[in-house]
C-alpha cells in the first residue's frame, strides 16, 4: 500500500504545468505596466509556472487569523438545479462547492488533493479505497460531520435512477462506516481513475437523512448561504466554523446571475462585479487594457463538439463524414471563432492537455475541397446535400455554425442553422436524436470519461450514435487497465481512429478565461469554472 | 364707425384625396414629397425597397462570405462599414438585410393587414354577436404587451423564420382589425353604403367596392406604422436570439452579434442599428404624409 | 361614477379571464413534456406517469384551466418547475422592482415628455417644433437596446458616472439602488418621451384649433390663461390616458431593456423562465403582466372619465 | 395668397342692428373675425382700416386689442356646443371673462354670472351654472353664450349665425331673446346670418355678401321690399314662405354655385350666374353706388332694376308650376308601425344582469301615401320621422306594425325583401356629402340601380346612366368624375338620379336640402317635384322646416315624440285650428316679410327622451294650452277639423281655433 498521490505523480508531471494561472497583484500590476497585448500576457503565465505553484502555496500559509474581509461578486449565469445531486452547470457546481465540499478535490495540476478526507489507502488489487475524513467538520445547522453522512451520500448518488452518477458509481460494490471519521468504498473491478470519480462535480457530501436539498442549503462548505433570490443573486457569508484553518478568508461571496455575458462584462467593468469566468473571446480580448481588471486564460480540455449521426443517412455512409472533415478549416475556424485563443482540435476528444496521452502525430487531413467533393460525388451526393444543423444558443457556438455553413457550403453542403436555447436543446433530448448537431463539452481531468459517455457503443450521451466494436475495445483497455503504457497506446490508436472514421469534428479547445477586480488576490483559475476555489480568495483592496 | 378692410387668405391646400384615378395617385405622390420631412422619409423608405430587391446585385461581397484574412477590420475602402468578427463585411450585410427585413416585416405586416382588414371588415359590418365575440378575443390578446405574446408564441412555435412571420400576423392583426373595425362602423352608416344596400347589392360589393376603399386611407397610415412597429418586433426577437436564426443578416440579429464585440468592432453594431433606425424613421415620416394626405 | 367603476371593473375581470385562457393555452403548446423537465433527462415512464397523476396533468385541458385559475387568484401560484423555489415571492419581488423602475421613469420622463411635447405644440412647425419633433422621430427609430448600448456607452464607459449594470440588491438601500436605476429609467424614458410628447404636441394642435380656444381668447384671456386654464386641460387628457397605459407597459413591457442592464424585473424573469421551459414561472410572469397592464388600462380609463365631464353620462 | 374677402366697407352705429347675409362660401365668418382682428393662421388682413370707436384696430398692439376684446366687442359663435369648453363648467366659463374684464372678484363675478344667466331667461340659472356643457341643451347652451357676450355691456356685438344649429322652436326662442335683448342694448350689433326671415324679423339694415364682396348694403325695408342687385332678388325669390305651394308657383333658383377664390374673374363676380348680365358685366368690376340717399348697391345695371324696367327674378306665378294631383288609390299604408331599439349592452352588463334600456322612436304609427301624392313628415329632431323613414325602406328593423307598398307586405329586414321590393322604394339621405362613394364616378355611381335592381348588362346601364345625368342637368363630363369635384348641390342631384333611376313607386326624401344654401335648396326642390311627376311615385318627404315641407307636400303629417299629432292638407296649413304643437312650429318660421311682427310661441323644456315619454299625451308637458290633468293621463282622441285636418288633442276643434285665433288677435292689437 502506498499513499495513492503516488500513482499519478508521472501523469501529473507529463499533464504538464501549463495549466497553472495565478492571479496576483504583481501581475496585474505588471500587466497594467507593460502588456501590450493579450498573448504578452498569457506568456507571462506560462513562463510563470513553477513560481505559480509556490504564489498558491505562500498565499494558503499567511496568516491564519487573518480577519475575513471584503465580499467577492461573482458572475455567473442563473443557476436552476442547488441539489448536488442534480447540479450540472458550472454555476451550479461552483455555488455547490462553496457550501458543501468533495471528500477530495482535484488540484489545478490534476493532482487529487485532500479536502474532507485528510488521507486515504488503495489495496493492492485495487478494489478496496480507505479514507480517513477530517475532524472538527460541522454542517452549517451545528450538527458533526461523520462516515455515516459520507455513507448516506454516495449511497444516494449510486442508488438514485437517473442521475448521471447511477452510471459513474455503479462499480462501487459497498460504502461502508468503518470507524467514526473513516469510509471504506468496495469496487466490483478495479478502476485506476476512481479517486476522480470520488471527486466528480456531484458528489458533495450531504447530511444524512437530508430531504429537501433541491431547496435548502445545509452543507459543511466554508460559506453559508444568506439569501438565495432565484434567478438573481444567492449571496453568502463565510462560516466562521470552517474545519480548513484560516479559510475562507472572505467574508462572503454574492454570485450575482447575468443572462447575458456581455452584460456581465459591463458590470466588471464597471466595479459592480468582481470576477467573471464565462465569456466570449472576443469579450475576453475586450477587457485586456482595462485598469483595475486582471485577466488571465488557461488552456482546458473543453471543446465544441460537430457530431452527425452515424446510425442513418447521411451520417451512416462514412464517406459523408469524411468529406465534412475535409471541408472543414479548424484553424480558420480557431483563429476566426476563437480568436486564436486555445488549441487546435484533433477531432478526438483527448486534447493536448493530456500531454500524457495525447498524440501529436494525430492530425486530421487538412482541408481538400476536391476530395471533399468528390467523396460526397461518390456517396451519392454529387448534386449537394441539404441538412440542418443544431446548436445551443450559447458561447460561440452560433458563429461556429455560421463559419461551417459558409466552408461546408463550397463542398455543396446546404446548411440551415437552428439555434436554441440552451435548456431547450438539452432539455428535451433532441441533442441525442438531431442529425447534425453541435455540443459543448466541459473540461475533465481526465480523458475516459469523454469515451465512457460520448462514444463508446450505447453510452448515455452517444450523441453520434456511434458504435465501432474496435473503439470499444481500445476505450474498454484504456478504462480498466493498471498497465500505463497499454493506456497510452490505446489512447493514440484511439486518436487515429476518431480521425480515420469518428462522427465527430471537434476544431478546437476551448481556454479558460477569468477576469477579476485587483481588489482581490489568490484566486487560481480552474479548467472546468465551477470548480474554482474561492477559499484561499483574499480582499486586498481598500 | 367705418370699416373698411381687404383681406387676404391662404387657403387649406388644394390636395384632395381622390380627384381621378390617375390624379389620385399623382395627388398621393405628390402629398408623399408635399414636405422636407416627408419627401426625406418617403425618399429613405423608397431606396430601403430598391436596395431590398438589388441588394445581391449591388453588395460588394456574399451575404455569409467569409474573408477570414479581412476580419475584424475597421471600414475601409474595402469594406465600406468594415467587416465583423466572423471576417463578414458588414456593408454588404446591411444592404442584404434590408430584404430579410423588407420581406420579414413587411410581409408580415401586410398578411396581418389583410387579415385584420378580413376581420375588421366582416366583425364590424355584420355587428352583433360575431362582432362582439370578435372584440372580445381581440381585447384578450391585445391586454398582453406584444412582445410578451410574441415570446410566448415564439416559445411554443419555436425559432425560426416562419415562427417570426405567424408571430407578427398574431400579434398585430387584432390591432389592424380594430382599427378597420372602426373606420367600418363610421362608413357603414353612412348614405353612400345605405344607398349601396337599399340597390340590393351583394355583401362582396357592399363591403370590397363601397366600404374597403373608405378603409384604405386609414389602413395606409396603420399599415406604415404597423411596419415600423414590425421592423422593431423582428430586431428585438433577433436582439433577444428568439427571432430569425444566425447566420441571416437580420439586423437586430446583426446587432445582437456584434454586443460582444461591441469594444473592438463598434462599426458591427453601429451600422445596423443605424439602418434600422433610419428605416423606421423613414417610415415613421412616410407615416406622417399619409396621414397629413388624409386630413387635407 | 360608481357605476362606471364598476362597469369598467367587470370589463377588465372579462378581459382578464379571456386573456389567461389565451396564455393557458399558449403555454399548453410549448414543447417539452412538463414531467420530462421536471425528472430530468434519466426518468422512468412510470414515475413520469405517477408524476403526471400526482400533478393533475392526466385531467381534461378545461379541468387544468379552471384549477390553474382558481390557484392564481387565490396566491397559490405553486413551485418553479426550474428552480423548484416557491413562485409568489419570487415573482413579487421581481413586481417591485419593476414597479420601482417604472416609477422612476415615469417621474423624469413623463414631466419631461408632456412639457416638450406641449413646447412642440405651442410652436407648431417652428423651430423649437421641428427641434423635437426630429429629436422624438429619431429618438423612436432606435430600438431600446440600441439606446442602452449607446447610453451605457457614454455614461458608464466614456463619463464613468453610472454603473452598466443594474441588478439591485434585494436589500440595498433607495440610495444604493438610485445610481443604477438611472440608465435604465433613461432608456425607457427615450422610448416614453417620443411617444408622450408626439401625443401631447398633437394634442395641443388639436385643441388649439378648436373653437372654444377662440371664444377663451376672444373674452380677452392673455395667452397664457388660454393656454393653461383651456388648451393644456382638454389636449393633456389623451396625453394621461397613453401615461397611465404606458404605466403598464412599463411594469410588463421592459423586457429588452432589463435584459440589457441585468435589472431583475418581470421581463428577465420572463425570459428566463421561458428558455427553461418552465411552464408555471411563464404562467405566473404572463398574468401578473396582463394584470398589471390591465389595471393600468382601467387606471387610464377612470383617469379618463375623471379629467372629462362627457364620459361619464355613457 | 388669394383674397377670400376684399373691398368691403360696412359702417354700424350704435344702438344699429346689421345684418349681413350671405350663402356659405361668401366670406361672412372670415369676415366676422377679421373685423375683430382675430385670424387663424393660415388669414392675413392685408389692407384697409378697421375704425372702432375712434381707434383703428389694425393698429392696436396684442395686448390693446386683448382689452377690447370681451369688454368692448363680443363674439357669439355658431356652434355653441364647440365654442364652449367641455371640461370646465358653463358657470365658471361665463364668470372667468367677468374676472378678467371686469377685474371682478371671484364672488362678485359669480353673483354676476348668476344674474346674467336669468337675463338670458334661463330657469335654473345655479343648476346651469354648475352644469358641463355637454350636459345642458343647445338652446341652454346658446343662452350662456349669449351671457358670456353680454356680461361687459359691449359696445359691438357680433352674432355669427347663433341659432343655425338649433332646432326650430329653440331657434325661435332664442330669437325672441335675442330681438328683446338687442331691443334693450345701445351696442351696435352685427348679425350675420344665411337666413333672410331671420334678417327680416331682426335687423334694422342689412349687408348682402356675396363671393367676399358687398353687393347690396340698405335698410332693411328697402331691400325686400325693392331688391337692387340680382342675386338679392334671387335669394330672396327662392325662399319657399309658409304659405305657398308648388301647385302655385316654381321656386326660383339661382343657377351654378358661388365661384371659389381661385374663380374670381376681373368682371362682376355674379355675372356668371346673372341672367341680366350682358358684356360689361364680364369685363369691369362694378363699383359700390349709393342707389337712394341710404343704400348701396354693386351692379352695372341697378338704375334699369331701379325703375322696374328689367328682373332678374321675382315672386310670380310660374306656367311650369307642378300641378297638384287630386288624391288616388293608396300607394304606402303604414299601420301601427313600432321602431324600438334594445340599447346595445357591454357584454359585462349582460353577465351583471342588467335589465336591457329599451327605446322607442316610433310607437305606433298609421299612415298613407297616395299614388303620385306628396306626403310630407315635419317634425324637430328626436320625434322619430327619420327612424320612419328608415323603417319604410328597410334600413331600420321595426320591432311591430305593418308596412304595405303597392300591396306587398314588406318583410322588416331589409335582407329579406327581394330585388322587386327593393326597386319600389329607394331613399334620398340628408347629408349629400355622404350620399356618393368618393372612390367611385359618377358614372358608376349611377350605372348601379340598372345592373343591380334592372338586371341590365353593363353597356346599357352605361347609357341609361348618362341620360340620367343629363335628366338632373349635369354636365355629361361629369360621368367619369368623382364627386369631390361636384358641390353639394349636384351631389345631392346625383344622388336624387340614383333614387330615381329605377321609377321607384315610392321616394323618401330625408331632408334632402337642410344641408344646402337656400339658392341650390330651391333648384333641388323644383327638380325633385318634376323627377316626381314623370316617374308618377308618391313621395314621403321629410323635413324641420314647414315652410318647405308645406311648399313642396300635398299632404303633412306633424310627428312627436314617436307619434304622429295632426296630418292636414298643406293647403290648410296657413288656416286654423292646429295641434298645439303643430301651432307652436308654425309660429317659429321666421317670415321673410318684415312687416310681420311674429309671436312666437314659445314652448318650455326639450323633447322628451325616447327612453321615456310622458304618459296621456306625449305634448303635455311642453303645451301652451294644457288643460289638465285628462292631458296628463289620457290619451288624446284623434279629431277631424272643419278644413279636413287630423288632430290628436283632447281640446275639440272649435275650442282650439278660438284660442288660436285669440292669440292672432292679440298680436295685431
Amino acid at each position: 500500500m502506498e499513499l495513492s498521490g503516488t500513482n499519478f505523480r508521472l501523469y501529473n508531471k507529463r499533464l504538464g504545468i501549463t495549466l497553472i494561472f495565478v492571479l496576483l497583484m504583481a501581475l496585474s500590476a505588471c500587466t497594467r505596466g507593460t502588456a501590450e497585448t493579450p498573448g504578452e500576457q498569457v506568456e507571462t503565465s506560462d513562463g510563470a509556472t513553477a513560481g505559480g505553484v509556490e504564489e498558491v502555496t505562500s498565499g494558503e500559509v499567511g496568516d491564519t487569523k487573518a480577519e475575513r474581509v471584503g465580499t467577492l461578486r461573482v458572475a455567473m449565469q442563473p443557476i436552476v438545479n442547488i441539489d448536488p445531486i442534480a447540479i450540472s452547470s458550472d454555476s451550479e457546481v461552483l455555488v455547490a462547492n462553496h457550501v458543501y465540499d468533495y471528500l477530495i478535490d482535484i488540484d489545478s495540476l490534476s493532482n487529487p488533493v485532500p479536502r474532507l478526507a485528510t488521507e486515504w489507502k488503495t489495496s493492492e488489487d485495487g478494489l478496496t479505497y480507505t479514507l480517513e475524513l477530517a475532524e472538527g467538520v460541522t454542517w452549517h445547522d451545528g450538527s458533526p460531520f461523520s462516515a455515516q453522512d459520507v455513507v448516506w451520500t454516495f449511497d444516494r448518488l449510486r442508488t438514485t435512477e437517473g442521475t448521471p452518477t447511477f452510471d459513474l458509481y455503479s462499480n462501487i460494490t459497498g460504502v461502508e462506516a468503518t470507524g467514526g471519521l473513516e469510509v471504506t468504498f468496495t469496487l466490483a473491478n478495479p478502476n485506476p481513475f476512481f479517486l476522480y470519480d470520488l471527486s466528480d462535480n456531484h458528489a458533495l457530501i450531504l447530511k444524512a437523512g437530508t430531504t429537501d436539498a433541491d431547496t435548502t442549503f445545509n452543507g459543511t462548505g466554508p460559506f453559508k448561504v444568506k439569501n438565495y433570490s432565484p434567478e438573481d443573486r444567492i449571496e453568502m457569508v463565510a462560516n466562521e466554523d470552517y474545519f480548513v484553518l484560516g479559510q475562507p478568508r472572505l467574508a462572503g461571496v454574492d454570485i450575482i446571475f447575468f443572462n447575458d455575458d456581455a452584460a456581465a462584462v459591463e458590470a466588471l467593468r464597471g466595479g459592480q462585479i468582481d470576477l467573471a469566468m464565462r465569456m466570449s473571446t472576443a469579450l475576453f480580448s475586450s477587457l485586456q487594457d482595462v485598469p483595475g481588471i486582471t485577466t488571465s486564460s488557461i488552456p482546458t480540455n473543453g471543446f465544441d463538439l460537430i457530431r452527425l449521426r452515424s446510425d442513418r443517412a447521411p451520417g451512416n455512409d462514412p464517406r459523408v463524414i469524411q468529406a465534412l472533415k475535409l471541408a472543414t478549416d479548424r484553424e480558420a475556424i480557431l483563429n476566426v471563432v476563437q480568436q486564436g485563443y486555445g488549441a487546435l482540435g484533433n477531432d478526438s476528444p483527448i486534447g493536448p492537455l493530456y500531454d500524457a496521452y495525447h498524440d501529436e502525430t494525430a492530425i486530421p487531413p487538412a482541408r481538400d475541397v476536391e476530395a471533399a467533393r468528390a467523396l460526397l460525388a461518390e456517396a451519392g451526393y454529387a448534386d449537394g446535400m441539404k441538412i440542418t444543423l443544431h446548436t445551443p444558443d450559447t458561447g460561440g457556438r452560433p458563429d461556429l455554425a455560421a463559419v461551417l455553413k459558409e466552408q461546408w457550403a463550397e463542398v455543396g453542403v446546404d446548411v440551415e442553422i437552428s439555434v436554441e436555447p440552451e435548456s431547450v436543446y438539452y432539455g428535451d433530448d433532441g441533442w441525442l436524436e438531431v442529425d447534425l448537431g453541435i455540443t459543448g463539452w466541459g473540461s475533465r481531468p481526465y480523458p475516459q470519461f469523454y469515451l465512457d459517455v460520448m462514444l463508446v457503443s450505447g453510452a448515455k450521451w452517444n450523441e453520434s450514435h456511434f458504435s465501432d466494436a474496435e473503439f470499444d475495445a481500445l476505450a474498454a483497455t484504456a478504462g480498466t487497465t493498471l498497465d500505463e503504457e497499454e493506456r497510452i497506446k490505446a489512447y493514440s490508436d484511439i486518436q487515429h481512429l476518431l480521425i480515420e472514421r469518428g462522427p465527430i469534428i471537434i476544431p478546437y479547445y476551448f481556454a479558460q478565461f477569468g477576469a477579476i477586480s485587483d481588489n482581490f488576490s489568490g484566486l487560481s483559475l480552474n479548467a472546468f469554472a465551477g470548480r474554482t476555489d474561492f477559499r484561499p480568495v483574499r480582499f486586498v483592496g481598500n | 364707425m367705418p370699416v373698411q378692410s381687404k383681406m387676404s387668405l391662404t387657403p387649406d391646400s388644394p390636395l384632395s384625396v381622390n380627384p381621378s384615378r390617375i390624379s389620385r395617385w399623382a395627388g398621393a405622390f405628390h402629398a408623399l414629397f408635399s414636405t422636407k420631412a416627408t419627401a426625406l422619409g418617403t425618399t429613405i423608405v423608397l431606396i430601403f425597397v430598391v436596395v431590398a430587391f438589388i441588394a445581391p446585385l449591388i453588395a460588394p461581397y456574399g451575404v455569409n462570405e467569409q474573408i477570414y484574412s479581412d476580419a475584424r477590420q475597421a471600414p475601409s475602402a474595402d469594406h465600406w462599414f468594415g467587416t465583423d468578427h466572423l471576417g463578414r463585411d458588414v456593408f454588404s450585410r446591411v444592404l442584404y438585410g434590408a430584404s430579410d427585413i423588407l420581406f420579414l416585416a413587411g410581409l408580415g405586416t401586410a398578411m396581418a393587414v389583410m387579415c385584420g382588414t378580413a376581420v375588421g371588415l366582416l366583425s364590424g359590418y355584420a355587428g352583433g354577436m360575431v362582432d362582439e365575440i370578435m372584440m372580445r378575443f381581440f381585447d384578450s390578446l391585445l391586454a398582453m404587451p406584444a412582445l410578451l405574446l410574441a415570446l410566448l408564441l415564439l416559445g411554443t412555435l419555436g425559432p425560426s423564420r416562419n415562427s417570426v412571420f405567424i408571430v407578427m400576423v398574431i400579434v398585430y392583426t387584432p390591432i389592424v382589425a380594430r382599427v378597420v373595425r372602426s373606420v367600418v362602423l363610421s362608413v357603414r352608416s353612412k348614405g353612400f353604403v345605405e344607398a349601396a344596400r337599399l340597390q340590393g347589392e351583394s355583401i362582396e360589393w357592399v363591403l370590397f367596392r363601397e366600404i374597403l376603399p373608405s378603409v384604405t386611407p386609414t389602413l395606409a397610415v396603420e399599415a406604415a406604422l404597423r411596419f415600423s412597429y414590425a421592423i422593431f418586433l423582428v430586431a428585438s426577437l433577433g436582439f433577444l436570439g428568439v427571432g430569425v436564426q444566425p447566420p441571416s443578416p437580420n439586423w437586430g440579429l446583426m446587432v445582437n452579434e456584434a454586443r460582444p464585440h461591441v469594444g473592438q468592432l463598434p462599426w458591427a453594431l453601429f451600422f445596423p442599428a443605424a439602418a434600422i433606425a433610419i428605416v423606421v424613421i423613414g417610415v415613421n415620416l412616410m407615416a406622417d404624409g399619409v396621414k397629413r394626405l388624409l386630413q387635407a | 361614477m360608481a357605476t362606471f367603476v364598476i362597469r369598467r371593473m367587470g370589463f377588465l375581470a372579462l378581459t382578464v379571464i379571456l386573456t389567461s385562457l389565451v396564455i393557458f393555452i399558449i403555454t399548453q403548446m410549448l414543447p417539452g413534456d412538463v414531467a420530462r423537465v421536471v425528472l430530468g433527462r434519466e426518468a422512468g415512464e412510470a414515475a413520469l406517469e405517477a408524476f403526471r397523476e400526482e400533478n393533475g396533468l392526466n385531467d381534461p385541458l378545461p379541468v387544468q384551466y379552471g384549477r390553474w385559475l382558481m390557484d392564481f387568484v387565490t396566491g397559490d401560484w405553486g413551485h418553479s418547475l426550474s428552480t423548484r423555489s416557491a413562485i409568489f415571492p419570487v415573482v413579487m419581488d421581481r413586481l417591485r422592482n419593476s414597479l420601482l423602475l417604472a416609477g422612476m421613469t415615469m417621474l423624469v420622463g413623463v414631466p419631461l415628455s408632456i412639457i416638450l411635447g406641449i413646447i412642440a405644440g405651442l410652436n407648431e412647425d417652428k423651430l423649437a417644433d421641428n427641434t423635437i419633433s426630429i429629436g422624438a422621430l429619431t429618438v423612436v427609430g432606435l430600438p431600446e437596446f440600441v439606446t442602452g448600448l449607446v447610453l451605457i456607452q457614454i455614461f458608464s464607459r466614456w463619463l464613468g458616472w453610472l454603473p452598466a449594470n443594474s441588478s439591485i440588491a434585494p436589500d440595498a438601500t433607495f440610495a444604493e439602488k438610485l445610481p443604477m436605476l438611472i440608465l435604465p429609467a433613461m432608456t425607457a424614458t427615450m422610448v416614453l418621451l417620443a411617444y408622450i410628447s408626439r401625443m401631447t404636441r398633437a394634442g395641443v394642435i388639436e385643441e388649439l384649433k378648436r373653437p372654444y380656444v377662440r371664444t377663451a381668447t376672444l373674452k380677452g384671456l392673455p395667452r397664457r390663461a388660454v393656454i393653461f386654464n383651456h388648451v393644456l386641460r382638454n389636449s393633456l387628457i389623451p396625453a394621461i390616458t397613453v401615461i397611465a397605459i404606458s404605466f403598464g407597459w412599463l411594469i410588463s413591457g421592459l423586457i429588452v431593456i432589463e435584459n440589457v442592464f441585468n435589472y431583475p424585473g418581470l421581463g428577465r424573469l420572463l425570459v428566463f423562465a421561458i428558455d427553461r421551459q418552465d411552464l408555471p414561472l411563464i404562467q405566473a410572469v404572463a398574468m401578473v403582466a396582463v394584470v398589471s397592464f390591465a389595471l393600468a388600462n382601467l387606471a387610464a380609463d377612470l383617469i379618463y372619465a375623471r379629467l372629462n365631464p362627457r364620459i361619464r353620462l355613457e | 395668397m388669394l383674397p377670400a374677402v376684399r373691398d368691403f366697407s360696412l359702417q354700424i352705429f350704435a344702438g344699429e342692428t346689421y345684418g349681413l347675409v350671405g350663402e356659405s362660401g361668401s366670406g361672412k365668418t372670415t369676415l366676422a373675425h377679421a373685423i375683430m382682428r382675430y385670424l387663424s393662421d393660415s388669414g392675413e388682413i392685408v389692407g384697409g382700416r378697421i375704425d372702432f370707436d375712434g381707434r383703428n384696430l389694425l393698429a392696436l398692439t396684442s395686448s390693446e386689442i386683448r382689452d377690447i376684446w370681451g369688454r368692448e366687442i363680443v363674439f357669439v359663435p355658431q356652434d355653441p356646443l364647440s365654442a364652449l369648453n367641455p371640461s370646465i363648467r358653463v358657470g365658471e366659463q361665463v364668470a372667468e371673462g367677468l374676472r378678467v374684464q371686469m377685474g371682478l372678484s371671484r364672488k362678485a363675478a359669480n353673483t354676476r354670472t348668476i344674474e346674467l344667466l336669468t337675463e338670458v331667461r334661463i330657469s335654473d340659472p345655479g343648476r346651469v351654472a354648475r352644469s358641463y356643457p355637454h350636459e345642458i341643451s343647445g338652446g341652454m347652451q346658446q343662452r350662456v353664450m349669449i351671457a358670456m357676450a353680454l356680461g361687459a355691456e359691449p359696445k359691438l356685438i357680433l352674432l355669427d349665425e347663433p341659432t343655425t344649429s338649433l332646432d326650430v322652436t329653440t331657434q325661435a326662442a332664442v330669437l325672441d331673446l335675442l330681438r328683446d335683448l338687442i331691443h334693450n342694448t345701445d351696442a351696435a350689433v352685427l348679425y350675420i346670418t344665411h337666413n333672410l326671415g331671420v334678417v327680416a324679423q331682426i335687423c334694422d339694415r342689412v349687408a348682402v355678401l356675396y363671393a367676399g364682396e358687398l353687393v347690396e348694403d340698405a335698410p332693411k325695408e328697402a331691400l325686400f321690399e325693392k331688391p337692387l342687385h340680382p342675386y338679392t332678388q334671387g335669394l330672396l325669390a327662392s325662399v319657399p314662405e309658409l304659405g305657398r305651394h308648388k301647385s302655385d308657383a316654381r321656386l326660383s333658383s339661382i343657377p351654378g354655385r358661388i365661384p371659389s377664390p381661385q374663380e374670381r374673374g376681373s368682371g362682376c363676380i355674379f355675372a356668371p350666374r346673372c341672367p341680366l348680365a350682358i358684356d360689361l358685366c364680364f369685363s369691369e368690376r362694378p363699383r359700390l353706388d349709393a342707389s337712394f340717399p341710404d343704400s348701396k348697391v354693386r351692379c352695372h345695371r341697378w338704375p334699369e332694376i331701379a325703375a322696374g324696367e328689367i328682373f332678374a327674378w321675382g315672386k310670380i306665378n310660374n306656367p311650369e308650376a307642378v300641378a297638384s294631383r287630386p288624391p288616388q288609390e293608396t300607394a304606402l299604408q303604414l299601420k301601427n308601425v313600432e321602431v324600438g331599439y334594445t340599447l346595445r349592452q357591454s357584454l359585462s352588463e349582460r353577465v351583471a344582469g342588467r335589465p336591457r334600456r329599451r327605446v322607442m322612436a316610433v310607437d305606433g304609427v298609421d299612415l298613407s301615401v297616395q299614388y303620385g301624392e306628396t306626403l310630407g313628415l315635419a317634425g324637430e329632431s328626436g320625434s322619430g320621422k327619420t327612424s320612419l323613414a328608415r323603417a319604410v325602406v328597410g334600413l331600420v328593423v321595426r320591432s311591430g306594425g305593418d308596412i304595405d307598398l303597392l300591396g306587398l307586405s314588406l318583410a322588416p329586414e331589409l335582407s329579406r325583401r327581394s330585388i322587386d321590393e327593393l326597386r319600389l322604394a329607394q331613399y334620398i339621405f340628408q347629408n349629400p356629402e355622404e350620399a356618393l362613394n368618393p372612390y367611385l364616378t359618377i358614372g358608376e355611381t349611377l350605372q348601379r340601380p340598372y345592373i343591380t335592381l334592372m338586371g341590365q348588362l353593363k353597356a346599357d346601364a352605361r347609357n341609361n346612366a348618362r341620360r340620367l345625368l343629363a335628366a338632373v342637368k349635369l354636365p355629361a363630363d361629369y360621368f367619369d368624375a368623382y364627386p369631390n369635384r361636384l358641390s353639394g348641390g349636384e351631389k345631392q342631384r346625383v344622388a336624387i338620379a340614383r333614387a330615381f333611376a329605377t321609377s321607384p313607386a315610392l321616394l323618401i326624401a330625408d331632408e334632402p336640402v337642410s344641408s344646402l344654401d337656400v339658392s341650390v335648396q330651391a333648384s333641388i326642390l323644383n327638380l325633385l317635384s318634376a323627377l316626381q311627376v314623370d316617374a308618377n311615385s308618391s313621395m314621403l318627404f321629410i323635413s324641420h322646416d314647414l315652410a318647405v315641407v308645406g311648399f313642396l307636400a300635398d299632404r303633412v303629417a306633424i310627428m312627436y315624440a314617436g307619434q304622429i299629432v295632426e296630418v292636414t292638407d298643406s293647403k290648410a296649413l296657413p288656416a286654423l285650428p292646429h295641434h298645439p304643437y303643430t301651432e307652436a312650429l308654425l309660429s317659429a318660421v321666421p317670415s321673410i316679410d318684415p312687416a310681420t311682427v311674429q309671436q312666437v310661441i314659445q314652448l318650455e323644456g326639450d323633447i322628451p327622451s325616447q327612453q321615456a315619454f310622458p304618459s296621456g299625451c306625449r305634448f303635455h308637458p311642453r303645451c301652451p294650452r294644457y288643460l289638465g290633468d285628462i292631458c296628463r293621463t289620457v290619451e288624446p282622441p284623434w279629431q277631424v277639423t272643419e278644413t279636413g285636418s287630423r288632430i290628436r288633442c283632447h281640446i275639440s276643434p272649435d275650442d282650439l281655433r278660438a284660442a288660436q285665433k285669440r292669440g292672432f288677435d292679440n298680436e295685431g292689437g
